[in-house]
């Protein structure tokens, strides 16, 4: 394991330290606790509290600030943050005008940030939730885990945060967050593994001409191990994903997001996105907004993510509202 | 033989040595998780555990609901993922069940697990079959519901034998679900873990002659 | 070699593509050239070209747009484009108030720069050059090719954008970006090699346990070849080898840009950074702003560097001033 | 023998059998600038030289000046890096030198090489003994001007003595410089593809018979 790093088991605090030091403009660290939050409160407004494991960075503190979150938990590298840190978040994030809880779908998160939500109801803290499950690698069914949320929960954030900035009601912004929730597909590809510093190792082992369509961003597997494709294969495999789901259809104006897990560069990122618009021109998509970078990555794995976020009037509006981040700034 | 029960220092002796198991299987059980999963789970519960017996020391508990209640919020705060909400609240519900005891009979400890695996239903919605930790829970609460007194064979037995049958089930809850018919053929690493704390508790009860 | 693209001897043109359909509204691709521009043009203002060798996304068109760069010039990865293509760039800048050209100081770059200049001259265009040279990894000499230009150099476009922004004379633009690379030191390591698409493998090996300190962006070998070392133990080094070079000093205020060179991880970056933060507060020198990302990479090499930039009241205001590029806002 | 010269056909030919030297040792090429560069150069020469071979294609040339200025040109234009303008200025400054002229005999020659070495010299900065590719132009110019006519065997072999004698040397201008010490041991890239350049004028003033 090569990493530039102090102790494998003090990853998150250490990041915390710096991420506060380089950006204490923007956010600050809560002591004591796993939560970064937003240096400047806007008062009454509903506080938009995300995190989950770290090793996604810039998710998810990087997009901290007006216009997106109030605060992030920041977990143990790829494991949820207990519910007392989640009620942290959601103390620090809290003006009085209650609190909308963005969690990613997996069993660990999900759970923890319910409990949280007990916790903070005891406090008579308002708070609700919405869950983010815009992978279409994995089957949507209520009967199993689900789909699980990766790269497009960063529309969520943007959709909430602009929503909340404009003084509406926790209803309402949970509204729009979930109409972008239903809006948003994603699905990845890898074509290397990550270590977890605490591990040591890598997660799977991926030969050198092998390449594994519908990775999660913890290194789970996907729907297929395959030889490697061209960028132009891989983005019609992606795309093609994604439009079966039938949310995108011709005439839609969509938001692009080409997110990188965290090793491919960002000419690689540019590349797939030249076919990706390419398809989505050829089927009648028109595409609003592309955003391509590491937006939520799975510590170093090579491979990227497509997602695509289906506007309407609001959506659009929400999405081009100021958001001044570390990591997301319009 | 008097039937003493669990008393508060059982408890504490059941923490230590689950707890050296899992320092002892981090490794394993991390291995496991990176086969089916995202390769954390040895990291996660050998931090909350460490951190369970750190809290544990600073007091003197007066009853076995205290310890285990501080034993249960530590591993939810500690633990993470998944596993720290269904193993805290797991212990959790135990505290709950025997609360106000000195000593637990095999009645109350039969009860106490009944709730222990009524918390992890509610928590994760898992059914049995499902490859996850509820497929060894489910089948010790039944053991413990078909027998009248603590047989530490037998209850390791049945624990070690229900963590092996989810080698060959297909995981439709957790992580490894996304894996479908690949997670196929391996043990799943919270089931693992939870086999860890029930042959602890087995060791601890046969080791201390508590009858239970 | 394991990268997500179509042809290795196209992939500049194909990220050049990709980036222009996906930033159509900051930048554009002019047709037939290796050339980015800015969709928005400033009349009258001095026009500010970049470039050089591709592979060091978001550089250097990331860095095209209001209060930054006219125009990026992309070459073939690591190799300096021709002049014919720089001549574009400076025609695609040019409004009648000059040009300033911002090179790295490598051979290559230098050449061709200064030979797109006598033939922009012949088109009577006015150009003007500076020449970034912040990598204190190299000894600083006259005689031979003397130091690299690296990550130091994108605080040189912000300085340089900035101040054509305000309608400045050629003259006080060059004068601003001079003293921008004099305030400038910079400093890398590296933690492994990377691979020029069109050549298939990797530069150099290293060994699981090796790192190398001063490695230049282009896989150049550094000063020294030594065990892997500690975040903090990188930090102190790093820092030692600017501070040496006695331009920053006890009491003087700096920007700092923790620059990632492909595959390492935000996370990693930040850890370095909070120790950064420590040292140069032990050393009394004040930290203005912080700039933690990838910013000037090689391709997907692990490692990082830190830069340094000295400022007054001048370069405060200049590195304030708004900014709207793909990769740098303000 | 009549001593015709160089014609433009016989520039025509040098071109391609550089080209072909070019493109067989790219990776040999790239490999030793990995060693001691950035590991472009055989890329840079092989795009450069085969874009040469499709511009000069195109037309019928009338004479070696113009031949040579289309080739440096597309050297200029199409290899960059240092190699780029290097390369391309030596050419560039061959065909101004012979200017005018149908065939180009021994005096043409050395003096196009001498303006070649003059145009190298002023655009990279670097003196002999700096491990470029000027340790083969100035050696190789110099044998030209103590000799009368065109000895092949024995051009090619100052050419590779020199271009070996590279080898030896701690670069200082150029990327290899930063390597300081640890350039030493290993041939300069530009001066291996001088070599190939040098060579294969060589080689078609031999074969073609032509008598310079
Ligand atoms: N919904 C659930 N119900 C019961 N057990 C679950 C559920 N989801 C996951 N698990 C258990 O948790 C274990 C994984 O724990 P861990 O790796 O620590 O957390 P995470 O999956 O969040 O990384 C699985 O092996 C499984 O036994
Ligand atoms: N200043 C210089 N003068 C003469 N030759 C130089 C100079 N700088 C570099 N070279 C030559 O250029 C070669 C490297 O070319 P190439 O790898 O194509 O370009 P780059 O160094 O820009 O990647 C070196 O091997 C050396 O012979
Ligand atoms: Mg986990
Ligand atoms: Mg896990
Ligand atoms: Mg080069
Ligand atoms: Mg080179």
């Amino acid at each position: 394991m090569k990493k530039l790093i102090n102790d494998p088991n003090n990853v998150v605090e250490e990041m915390m330290k710096g991420m506060a030091a380089a950006h204490h403009d923007v956010l600050k660290h809560v002591p004591d606790t796993a939560v970064l939050t937003r240096v400047e409160r806007t008062a009454g407004k509903v506080g938009i509290v995300s995190g989950g494991g770290s090793g996604h960075e810039p998710s998810h503190a990087g997009f901290v600030g007006k216009g997106m979150l109030d605060a992030a938990v920041c977990g143990p590298v790829f494991t949820s943050p207990g519910p007392d840190q989640v009620l942290e978040g959601i103390k620090a994030a809290d003006s009085g005008a209650g609190v909308l809880l963005v969690i990613k779908n997996y069993s660990g998160d999900v759970m923890n940030f319910e409990m949280a939500m007990e916790l903070a109801e005891m406090e008579t803290i308002t708070v609700d939730k919405v869950i983010v499950n815009d992978d279409v690698a994995v089957e949507d069914s209520t009967y199993t885990t689900g789909r699980r949320g990766i790269a497009g929960t960063v529309f969520v954030h943007k959709i909430a945060g602009a929503k909340a900035e404009t003084g509406a009601p926790l209803a309402e912004v949970k509204a729009s967050a979930e109409k972008a929730i239903r809006n948003v597909r994603s699905m990845g590809m890898a074509l290397s593994a990550c270590t977890i510093p605490a591990a040591g190792k890598p997660g799977f082992e991926m030969a050198e001409n092998e390449m594994e369509i519908g990775m999660g961003i913890h290194g789970e597997p996907g729907i297929e191990r395959t030889l490697l494709k061209t960028a132009d294969e891989v983005a019609e495999e992606l795309i093609s994903k994604i439009l079966q789901d039938g949310v995108h259809k011709s005439g839609d104006e969509v938001a692009v997001m080409i997110n990188g897990l965290g090793s491919t560069p960002l000419m690689e990122l540019y590349i797939l996105n030249g076919k990706v618009s390419d398809i989505l021109e050829e089927k009648g998509i028109t595409v609003y907004k592309t955003f391509v970078g590491e937006y939520m990555t799975a510590i170093e794995m090579a491979g990227c993510s497509v997602s695509l976020l289906k506007l309407d009037d609001e959506l659009k509006e929400l999405l081009d509202a100021p958001a001044h981040t570390t990591a997301f700034r319009m | 033989m008097i039937r003493v029960g669990l008393t508060t220092k059982h408890i504490q002796l059941w923490l230590q040595k689950t707890n050296e198991k899992i320092q002892e299987n981090k490794t394993y059980l991390t291995e496991l998780d990176q086969a089916i999963g995202d390769g954390d789970h040895g990291i996660n519960m050998a931090r909350g555990f460490e951190e369970a017996i750190k809290k544990t020391a600073e007091s003197d508990y007066e009853s076995p609901s205290d310890l285990l209640k501080d034993w249960a919020m530590t591993l939810i705060s500690k633990v993470g993922g998944a596993s720290g909400p269904l193993f805290g609240t797991a212990i959790l519900k135990m505290s709950m069940s025997v609360k106000g005891k000195a000593e637990i009979n095999y009645a109350e400890l039969t009860t106490a697990f009944e709730e222990a695996l009524a918390g992890i239903l509610q928590r994760g919605h898992a059914a049995e079959n499902q490859k996850t930790l509820v497929d060894v829970w489910s089948p010790i609460v039944r053991f413990l519901q078909e027998n009248t007194a603590f047989d530490s064979a037998a209850f390791t037995n049945q624990a070690k034998e229900a963590m092996e049958q989810t080698k060959d089930m297909q995981a439709e809850k957790g992580r490894a679900a996304y894996l479908k018919e690949r997670s196929i053929g391996h043990i799943d690493p919270g089931s693992a873990s939870s086999f860890y704390l029930l042959q602890s508790l087995s060791e601890v009860i046969e080791k201390e002659g508590v009858t239970v």
